[in-house]
Protein backbone atom coordinates (compact mmCIF):
# COMPACT_ATOMS: atom_id res chain seq x y z
CA UNK A 1 0.00 0.00 0.00
CA UNK A 2 1.10 3.39 -0.28
CA UNK A 3 1.71 5.59 2.49
CA UNK A 4 1.70 9.04 2.50
CA UNK A 5 2.66 11.97 5.27
CA UNK A 6 1.89 15.60 5.01
CA UNK A 7 3.04 18.91 6.76
CA UNK A 8 5.55 18.18 10.03
CA UNK A 9 4.93 14.12 9.77
CA UNK A 10 6.40 14.56 6.22
CA UNK A 11 9.11 17.20 7.09
CA UNK A 12 10.40 14.66 10.07
CA UNK A 13 10.07 11.59 7.99
CA UNK A 14 12.08 13.22 5.45
CA UNK A 15 9.56 12.32 2.00
CA UNK A 16 6.33 12.31 1.29
CA UNK A 17 5.18 9.40 0.12
CA UNK A 18 6.72 5.57 -0.28
CA UNK A 19 5.23 1.79 -0.94
CA UNK A 20 4.92 0.01 2.01
CA UNK A 21 4.80 -3.77 2.98
CA UNK A 22 3.52 -4.24 6.60
CA UNK A 23 3.57 -8.06 8.05
CA UNK A 24 0.14 -10.01 8.40
CA UNK A 25 -0.02 -8.82 12.14
CA UNK A 26 -0.03 -5.43 11.34
CA UNK A 27 -4.21 -5.51 11.44
CA UNK A 28 -5.17 -1.91 12.24
CA UNK A 29 -4.08 1.58 12.37
CA UNK A 30 -2.77 1.55 15.55
CA UNK A 31 -0.21 -1.26 14.70
CA UNK A 32 0.81 0.17 11.25
CA UNK A 33 2.00 3.59 13.63
CA UNK A 34 3.98 1.36 15.66
CA UNK A 35 5.42 -0.59 12.80
CA UNK A 36 6.32 2.22 11.02
CA UNK A 37 7.96 3.71 14.12
CA UNK A 38 10.32 0.98 14.38
CA UNK A 39 11.64 1.88 10.58
CA UNK A 40 14.23 4.26 11.87
CA UNK A 41 15.01 7.39 13.95
CA UNK A 42 13.01 9.73 11.49
CA UNK A 43 10.07 7.69 11.80
CA UNK A 44 10.43 7.34 15.69
CA UNK A 45 10.25 11.21 16.09
CA UNK A 46 7.61 11.27 13.74
CA UNK A 47 4.77 9.39 15.63
CA UNK A 48 6.76 10.09 18.80
CA UNK A 49 2.72 10.58 20.38
CA UNK A 50 0.81 8.54 18.34
CA UNK A 51 -1.93 9.56 19.88
CA UNK A 52 -2.00 12.83 18.18
CA UNK A 53 -1.37 11.45 14.46
CA UNK A 54 -4.77 11.96 12.00
CA UNK A 55 -4.81 9.12 9.54
CA UNK A 56 -6.85 8.76 6.38
CA UNK A 57 -7.43 5.96 4.52
CA UNK A 58 -8.34 5.95 1.07
CA UNK A 59 -9.14 9.63 1.52
CA UNK A 60 -11.14 9.34 4.08
CA UNK A 61 -11.10 10.02 8.16
CA UNK A 62 -10.31 7.05 10.42
CA UNK A 63 -9.93 6.27 13.76
CA UNK A 64 -6.86 4.55 15.33
CA UNK A 65 -8.65 0.97 15.57
CA UNK A 66 -9.48 0.57 12.05
CA UNK A 67 -8.54 -2.05 9.90
CA UNK A 68 -5.85 -1.37 7.14
CA UNK A 69 -6.38 -4.44 5.59
CA UNK A 70 -8.46 -3.49 1.77
CA UNK A 71 -6.44 -0.09 1.88
CA UNK A 72 -4.72 1.43 -1.12
CA UNK A 73 -3.30 4.72 0.07
CA UNK A 74 -2.74 5.19 3.81
CA UNK A 75 -2.22 9.08 5.21
CA UNK A 76 -0.41 10.49 8.29
CA UNK A 77 -0.77 13.87 9.39
CA UNK A 78 -1.03 16.54 12.39
CA UNK A 79 -4.12 17.83 13.54
CA UNK A 80 -5.90 19.66 10.40
CA UNK A 81 -5.16 23.66 10.70
CA UNK A 82 -6.93 25.16 7.69
CA UNK A 83 -9.78 27.37 7.30
CA UNK B 1 -35.72 25.08 -6.66
CA UNK B 2 -32.00 24.78 -8.02
CA UNK B 3 -29.25 24.54 -6.19
CA UNK B 4 -25.97 25.05 -6.67
CA UNK B 5 -22.69 23.53 -5.07
CA UNK B 6 -19.55 25.02 -5.63
CA UNK B 7 -15.88 23.94 -4.15
CA UNK B 8 -12.89 24.96 -5.11
CA UNK B 9 -9.27 24.23 -4.21
CA UNK B 10 -6.79 26.80 -5.75
CA UNK B 11 -3.65 28.97 -5.21
CA UNK B 12 -5.33 31.89 -6.96
CA UNK B 13 -7.23 34.11 -4.88
CA UNK B 14 -11.30 34.96 -5.06
CA UNK B 15 -13.14 37.45 -6.23
CA UNK B 16 -16.27 37.53 -3.18
CA UNK B 17 -18.78 39.72 -5.65
CA UNK B 18 -18.56 37.42 -8.24
CA UNK B 19 -19.17 34.01 -6.50
CA UNK B 20 -21.94 35.71 -4.46
CA UNK B 21 -23.47 36.64 -8.36
CA UNK B 22 -22.97 33.13 -8.89
CA UNK B 23 -25.15 32.21 -6.26
CA UNK B 24 -27.97 34.69 -6.33
CA UNK B 25 -28.01 35.94 -10.15
CA UNK B 26 -31.14 35.09 -12.35
CA UNK B 27 -33.33 33.83 -9.55
CA UNK B 28 -35.60 36.20 -6.80
CA UNK B 29 -36.27 33.22 -4.47
CA UNK B 30 -32.61 34.01 -2.27
CA UNK B 31 -33.97 36.37 0.73
CA UNK B 32 -30.26 35.48 2.67
CA UNK B 33 -26.70 35.47 1.49
CA UNK B 34 -23.93 35.18 4.25
CA UNK B 35 -20.23 34.78 3.48
CA UNK B 36 -17.40 34.17 5.68
CA UNK B 37 -13.39 35.39 4.62
CA UNK B 38 -10.83 33.96 6.16
CA UNK B 39 -7.45 36.01 5.71
CA UNK B 40 -4.02 35.83 6.48
CA UNK B 41 -3.79 37.65 9.82
CA UNK B 42 -0.62 38.99 11.48
CA UNK B 43 -0.33 38.68 15.53
CA UNK B 44 2.50 40.32 16.28
CA UNK B 45 3.45 42.11 13.43
CA UNK B 46 6.02 39.12 13.57
CA UNK B 47 4.64 37.06 10.48
CA UNK B 48 6.40 37.58 6.98
CA UNK B 49 3.70 34.62 5.31
CA UNK B 50 1.98 31.58 5.79
CA UNK B 51 2.37 28.15 3.87
CA UNK B 52 -0.60 26.27 3.48
CA UNK B 53 -0.05 22.85 2.89
CA UNK B 54 -3.17 20.43 1.81
CA UNK B 55 -3.74 16.95 0.51
CA UNK B 56 -4.75 17.03 -2.75
CA UNK B 57 -7.74 15.26 -3.51
CA UNK B 58 -8.97 14.44 -0.17
CA UNK B 59 -9.32 18.09 0.48
CA UNK B 60 -12.28 18.59 -2.14
CA UNK B 61 -13.78 14.69 -1.01
CA UNK B 62 -13.76 16.04 2.44
CA UNK B 63 -15.19 19.38 1.94
CA UNK B 64 -17.93 17.80 -0.42
CA UNK B 65 -18.85 15.22 2.78
CA UNK B 66 -19.46 18.70 5.15
CA UNK B 67 -21.23 20.32 2.00
CA UNK B 68 -23.42 17.60 2.15
CA UNK B 69 -24.05 17.22 5.43
CA UNK B 70 -24.99 21.54 5.88
CA UNK B 71 -27.44 20.81 2.64
CA UNK B 72 -29.07 17.93 4.61
CA UNK B 73 -29.45 20.14 7.76
CA UNK B 74 -30.57 23.23 6.24
CA UNK B 75 -32.51 24.30 3.71
CA UNK B 76 -30.16 26.20 1.19
CA UNK B 77 -30.22 27.24 -2.35
CA UNK B 78 -26.59 27.26 -2.72
CA UNK B 79 -22.67 26.93 -0.86
CA UNK B 80 -19.85 27.72 -2.39
CA UNK B 81 -16.80 26.94 -0.67
CA UNK B 82 -13.37 27.93 -1.64
CA UNK B 83 -9.95 27.01 -0.06
CA UNK B 84 -6.44 28.27 -0.91
CA UNK B 85 -3.35 26.47 -0.74
CA UNK B 86 0.28 27.90 -1.23
CA UNK B 87 1.66 30.80 -0.22
CA UNK B 88 -0.18 33.85 1.72
CA UNK B 89 1.20 36.95 2.76
CA UNK B 90 -1.22 38.97 6.19
CA UNK B 91 -3.98 40.33 4.81
CA UNK B 92 -4.43 37.84 1.78
CA UNK B 93 -8.05 36.18 1.47
CA UNK B 94 -7.50 31.91 2.53
CA UNK B 95 -11.19 30.41 2.50
CA UNK B 96 -14.32 31.44 1.50
CA UNK B 97 -17.82 30.17 2.56
CA UNK B 98 -20.74 31.12 0.75
CA UNK B 99 -24.40 30.00 2.05
CA UNK B 100 -27.65 31.36 0.08
CA UNK B 101 -31.20 30.84 1.41
CA UNK B 102 -34.44 31.80 1.66
CA UNK B 103 -34.17 33.21 5.11
CA UNK B 104 -31.37 34.70 7.04
CA UNK B 105 -31.33 31.46 9.62
CA UNK B 106 -30.28 28.95 7.67
CA UNK B 107 -27.47 31.27 5.87
CA UNK B 108 -25.68 31.92 9.21
CA UNK B 109 -26.01 28.55 11.03
CA UNK B 110 -24.88 27.00 7.85
CA UNK B 111 -21.46 28.94 7.21
CA UNK B 112 -20.49 28.60 11.14
CA UNK B 113 -21.30 24.91 10.73
CA UNK B 114 -19.40 24.50 7.45
CA UNK B 115 -16.50 26.95 8.77
CA UNK B 116 -16.28 25.15 12.33
CA UNK B 117 -16.03 21.66 10.05
CA UNK B 118 -13.69 23.22 7.69
CA UNK B 119 -11.21 23.66 10.42
CA UNK B 120 -11.01 20.77 11.97
CA UNK B 121 -11.44 17.87 9.08
CA UNK B 122 -10.23 19.40 5.78
CA UNK B 123 -6.47 18.50 4.93
CA UNK B 124 -4.89 22.11 5.40
CA UNK B 125 -2.09 22.72 7.35
CA UNK B 126 -0.15 25.71 8.10
CA UNK B 127 3.17 26.81 8.35
CA UNK B 128 4.30 30.54 9.48
CA UNK B 129 7.60 32.21 7.96
CA UNK B 130 8.74 34.79 9.93
CA UNK B 131 9.70 38.38 9.27
CA UNK B 132 13.43 37.58 10.35
CA UNK B 133 14.41 34.92 7.64
CA UNK B 134 13.35 32.05 9.78
CA UNK B 135 10.85 29.35 8.88
CA UNK B 136 8.66 29.47 11.98
CA UNK B 137 6.06 26.32 13.42
CA UNK B 138 3.70 24.67 11.81
CA UNK B 139 0.46 26.39 13.51
CA UNK B 140 -1.37 23.84 16.51
CA UNK B 141 -4.47 22.64 15.96
CA UNK B 142 -6.97 24.29 18.43
CA UNK B 143 -8.87 22.71 21.10
CA UNK B 144 -11.61 25.74 20.52
CA UNK B 145 -11.82 24.71 16.96
CA UNK B 146 -12.50 20.99 18.21
CA UNK B 147 -15.02 22.09 20.69
CA UNK B 148 -17.10 24.67 18.26
CA UNK B 149 -17.12 21.73 15.68
CA UNK B 150 -18.36 19.22 18.72
CA UNK B 151 -21.31 21.16 19.70
CA UNK B 152 -22.91 20.97 16.22
CA UNK B 153 -23.47 16.94 17.05
CA UNK B 154 -25.15 17.64 20.07
CA UNK B 155 -28.25 19.17 18.35
CA UNK C 1 -5.86 49.11 17.72
CA UNK C 2 -8.40 51.05 15.17
CA UNK C 3 -11.89 50.22 14.77
CA UNK C 4 -14.20 51.40 11.94
CA UNK C 5 -17.81 52.08 11.81
CA UNK C 6 -19.59 52.71 9.16
CA UNK C 7 -23.55 53.13 9.26
CA UNK C 8 -25.42 54.35 5.94
CA UNK C 9 -29.43 54.56 5.10
CA UNK C 10 -29.70 55.22 1.25
CA UNK C 11 -31.69 54.67 -1.30
CA UNK C 12 -29.31 53.68 -3.77
CA UNK C 13 -27.70 49.85 -3.54
CA UNK C 14 -24.03 49.30 -2.33
CA UNK C 15 -20.74 47.51 -3.55
CA UNK C 16 -20.07 44.49 -1.19
CA UNK C 17 -16.20 43.61 -2.06
CA UNK C 18 -15.61 48.05 -2.07
CA UNK C 19 -17.59 47.83 1.86
CA UNK C 20 -15.56 44.67 2.75
CA UNK C 21 -12.16 46.76 1.01
CA UNK C 22 -12.97 49.54 3.42
CA UNK C 23 -13.29 47.60 6.57
CA UNK C 24 -9.94 45.25 5.89
CA UNK C 25 -7.72 46.93 3.56
CA UNK C 26 -4.45 48.49 4.75
CA UNK C 27 -4.46 46.44 8.06
CA UNK C 28 -3.19 42.81 8.71
CA UNK C 29 -5.08 41.99 12.11
CA UNK C 30 -8.22 41.31 10.75
CA UNK C 31 -8.68 36.87 10.22
CA UNK C 32 -12.36 37.17 9.54
CA UNK C 33 -15.33 38.94 7.75
CA UNK C 34 -18.64 37.93 7.99
CA UNK C 35 -21.17 39.74 5.37
CA UNK C 36 -25.35 39.38 5.71
CA UNK C 37 -27.22 40.22 2.12
CA UNK C 38 -30.71 40.61 2.56
CA UNK C 39 -32.26 40.57 -0.66
CA UNK C 40 -35.80 40.92 -2.18
CA UNK C 41 -37.53 37.86 -2.21
CA UNK C 42 -40.62 36.94 -4.51
CA UNK C 43 -42.05 34.32 -2.30
CA UNK C 44 -44.39 33.02 -4.92
CA UNK C 45 -43.59 34.90 -8.40
CA UNK C 46 -46.17 37.22 -7.55
CA UNK C 47 -44.14 40.31 -6.24
CA UNK C 48 -43.54 43.34 -8.51
CA UNK C 49 -42.02 44.81 -5.90
CA UNK C 50 -41.39 46.18 -2.24
CA UNK C 51 -41.44 49.91 -0.84
CA UNK C 52 -39.52 50.58 2.15
CA UNK C 53 -40.45 53.26 4.40
CA UNK C 54 -38.00 54.52 6.96
CA UNK C 55 -38.51 57.24 10.16
CA UNK C 56 -35.62 59.53 8.58
CA UNK C 57 -33.18 60.29 11.87
CA UNK C 58 -34.31 57.72 14.31
CA UNK C 59 -33.38 54.63 11.37
CA UNK C 60 -29.42 55.98 11.81
CA UNK C 61 -29.73 56.82 15.67
CA UNK C 62 -31.58 53.08 16.49
CA UNK C 63 -29.18 51.74 13.76
CA UNK C 64 -26.28 53.55 15.87
CA UNK C 65 -27.36 51.97 19.41
CA UNK C 66 -27.91 48.56 18.03
CA UNK C 67 -24.05 48.90 16.58
CA UNK C 68 -22.58 50.08 19.76
CA UNK C 69 -24.40 46.82 22.02
CA UNK C 70 -22.31 44.56 19.13
CA UNK C 71 -19.10 46.74 19.80
CA UNK C 72 -19.50 46.23 23.70
CA UNK C 73 -20.12 42.69 23.55
CA UNK C 74 -17.84 41.67 20.61
CA UNK C 75 -14.22 42.81 20.24
CA UNK C 76 -14.70 43.74 16.88
CA UNK C 77 -11.99 45.23 14.65
CA UNK C 78 -14.94 46.83 12.29
CA UNK C 79 -18.81 47.17 11.41
CA UNK C 80 -20.67 47.80 8.56
CA UNK C 81 -24.66 48.89 8.34
CA UNK C 82 -26.23 50.15 5.36
CA UNK C 83 -29.82 49.36 5.05
CA UNK C 84 -31.88 50.73 1.93
CA UNK C 85 -35.24 52.50 1.37
CA UNK C 86 -37.69 53.04 -1.04
CA UNK C 87 -38.73 50.66 -4.29
CA UNK C 88 -37.38 47.44 -4.31
CA UNK C 89 -37.11 44.58 -6.85
CA UNK C 90 -36.82 41.20 -6.43
CA UNK C 91 -32.90 40.16 -6.28
CA UNK C 92 -32.50 43.65 -5.10
CA UNK C 93 -30.07 43.97 -2.06
CA UNK C 94 -31.94 45.51 1.21
CA UNK C 95 -29.61 45.18 3.89
CA UNK C 96 -26.06 44.75 4.36
CA UNK C 97 -24.33 43.93 7.49
CA UNK C 98 -20.47 43.63 7.77
CA UNK C 99 -18.75 42.41 10.90
CA UNK C 100 -14.92 41.97 10.96
CA UNK C 101 -12.97 40.53 13.81
CA UNK C 102 -9.65 38.76 14.79
CA UNK C 103 -11.51 35.42 14.95
CA UNK C 104 -14.59 33.80 13.50
CA UNK C 105 -16.56 33.67 16.33
CA UNK C 106 -17.31 37.25 16.97
CA UNK C 107 -17.84 37.84 13.90
CA UNK C 108 -20.20 35.14 13.24
CA UNK C 109 -22.11 36.15 16.69
CA UNK C 110 -21.99 39.90 16.37
CA UNK C 111 -23.81 39.79 12.34
CA UNK C 112 -26.50 37.28 12.96
CA UNK C 113 -26.93 39.70 16.78
CA UNK C 114 -26.89 42.76 14.14
CA UNK C 115 -29.65 41.20 11.64
CA UNK C 116 -31.49 40.24 14.66
CA UNK C 117 -31.72 43.23 15.95
CA UNK C 118 -32.02 45.30 12.97
CA UNK C 119 -34.80 43.29 12.23
CA UNK C 120 -36.93 44.40 15.59
CA UNK C 121 -35.62 47.73 16.53
CA UNK C 122 -34.85 49.46 13.35
CA UNK C 123 -37.58 51.83 12.21
CA UNK C 124 -38.48 50.30 8.56
CA UNK C 125 -41.38 49.27 6.63
CA UNK C 126 -42.07 46.72 3.95
CA UNK C 127 -45.11 47.34 1.51
CA UNK C 128 -45.42 44.55 -0.90
CA UNK C 129 -46.73 45.82 -4.85
CA UNK C 130 -48.22 42.77 -6.22
CA UNK C 131 -47.35 41.66 -10.07
CA UNK C 132 -51.03 41.85 -10.60
CA UNK C 133 -50.99 45.88 -10.34
CA UNK C 134 -52.95 45.77 -6.73
CA UNK C 135 -50.69 47.31 -3.98
CA UNK C 136 -50.42 44.42 -1.28
CA UNK C 137 -50.17 44.44 2.82
CA UNK C 138 -47.70 45.94 4.83
CA UNK C 139 -45.61 43.17 5.42
CA UNK C 140 -46.23 41.42 8.66
CA UNK C 141 -43.83 41.74 11.62
CA UNK C 142 -42.73 37.75 12.90
CA UNK C 143 -42.71 36.37 16.10
CA UNK C 144 -40.03 34.38 15.23
CA UNK C 145 -38.46 37.24 14.47
CA UNK C 146 -38.77 38.82 18.08
CA UNK C 147 -37.99 35.36 19.81
CA UNK C 148 -34.61 35.60 17.27
CA UNK C 149 -33.95 38.88 19.23
CA UNK C 150 -34.95 37.72 22.39
CA UNK C 151 -32.23 35.07 22.75
CA UNK C 152 -29.40 37.62 23.07
CA UNK C 153 -31.12 39.12 26.19
CA UNK C 154 -30.82 35.60 27.83
CA UNK C 155 -26.71 34.89 27.29
CA UNK D 1 -45.83 68.20 20.54
CA UNK D 2 -45.39 66.79 17.02
CA UNK D 3 -47.11 63.39 16.39
CA UNK D 4 -45.57 61.48 13.68
CA UNK D 5 -47.15 58.27 11.53
CA UNK D 6 -45.54 55.48 9.63
CA UNK D 7 -46.66 53.00 7.45
CA UNK D 8 -50.36 51.53 7.46
CA UNK D 9 -50.35 54.26 10.97
CA UNK D 10 -50.04 56.92 8.22
CA UNK D 11 -51.91 55.35 5.85
CA UNK D 12 -54.89 54.91 7.95
CA UNK D 13 -54.84 58.78 9.83
CA UNK D 14 -54.20 60.19 6.27
CA UNK D 15 -51.44 61.91 7.00
CA UNK D 16 -47.54 61.63 8.26
CA UNK D 17 -47.29 64.21 11.08
CA UNK D 18 -49.02 67.12 12.86
CA UNK D 19 -48.98 69.09 15.99
CA UNK D 20 -51.16 67.80 18.76
CA UNK D 21 -51.81 69.68 22.18
CA UNK D 22 -53.62 66.24 24.43
CA UNK D 23 -54.75 68.11 27.64
CA UNK D 24 -52.89 67.91 31.20
CA UNK D 25 -54.56 64.59 31.99
CA UNK D 26 -53.08 62.69 29.05
CA UNK D 27 -49.98 61.87 30.79
CA UNK D 28 -48.19 58.59 29.43
CA UNK D 29 -48.15 56.83 25.93
CA UNK D 30 -50.74 55.04 26.38
CA UNK D 31 -53.53 58.16 27.60
CA UNK D 32 -52.13 59.86 24.51
CA UNK D 33 -53.08 56.68 22.30
CA UNK D 34 -56.58 56.89 23.81
CA UNK D 35 -56.74 60.11 23.46
CA UNK D 36 -55.50 60.33 19.75
CA UNK D 37 -57.98 57.39 18.81
CA UNK D 38 -61.01 59.72 19.63
CA UNK D 39 -59.99 62.24 17.09
CA UNK D 40 -62.22 60.68 14.43
CA UNK D 41 -62.97 57.44 12.78
CA UNK D 42 -59.19 57.66 10.77
CA UNK D 43 -57.71 57.63 14.15
CA UNK D 44 -60.09 54.94 15.78
CA UNK D 45 -59.07 52.62 12.71
CA UNK D 46 -55.30 53.82 12.85
CA UNK D 47 -55.24 52.57 16.92
CA UNK D 48 -57.83 50.18 16.99
CA UNK D 49 -55.63 47.90 18.45
CA UNK D 50 -53.77 50.22 20.48
CA UNK D 51 -51.43 46.69 22.05
CA UNK D 52 -49.46 46.38 18.89
CA UNK D 53 -48.96 49.89 18.15
CA UNK D 54 -45.13 51.05 18.81
CA UNK D 55 -44.25 54.40 19.99
CA UNK D 56 -41.05 56.28 19.78
CA UNK D 57 -40.33 59.52 21.72
CA UNK D 58 -37.48 61.51 20.63
CA UNK D 59 -36.37 58.58 18.37
CA UNK D 60 -36.20 56.54 21.09
CA UNK D 61 -38.62 53.37 21.98
CA UNK D 62 -40.37 53.46 24.64
CA UNK D 63 -43.33 51.43 25.89
CA UNK D 64 -46.81 52.41 26.34
CA UNK D 65 -46.63 53.80 30.24
CA UNK D 66 -43.40 55.81 29.66
CA UNK D 67 -44.56 59.09 30.62
CA UNK D 68 -44.82 62.02 27.58
CA UNK D 69 -44.10 65.13 29.48
CA UNK D 70 -41.33 66.51 27.60
CA UNK D 71 -41.55 64.91 24.34
CA UNK D 72 -41.05 66.52 21.29
CA UNK D 73 -41.70 64.47 18.57
CA UNK D 74 -43.80 61.42 19.22
CA UNK D 75 -43.73 58.87 16.79
CA UNK D 76 -46.69 55.71 16.22
CA UNK D 77 -46.17 52.78 13.62
CA UNK D 78 -46.29 48.87 13.65
CA UNK D 79 -44.21 46.40 14.45
CA UNK D 80 -41.04 46.72 12.24
CA UNK D 81 -40.12 44.76 9.12
CA UNK D 82 -37.03 46.01 7.92
CA UNK D 83 -33.62 43.96 7.85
Amino acid sequence: MKAVYFAWVRERIGHAEEEINPPAHVSNVADLISWLSEKGEEYAYAFEKPQIIRVAIDRTHVKHDTLIKDAREIAFFPPMTGG
Amino acid sequence: MTKQTIIRIQQETFDIALEMQRLSQGRSDVGAIVTFTGLCRDENAALCALELEHYPGMAEEEIARVVAQAEARWPLLGITVIHRYGRMNPGDQIVLVITASSHRQAAFESAEFLMDYLKTRAPFWKKEHKRDGTIGDWVSAKDHDDQAAARWEQT
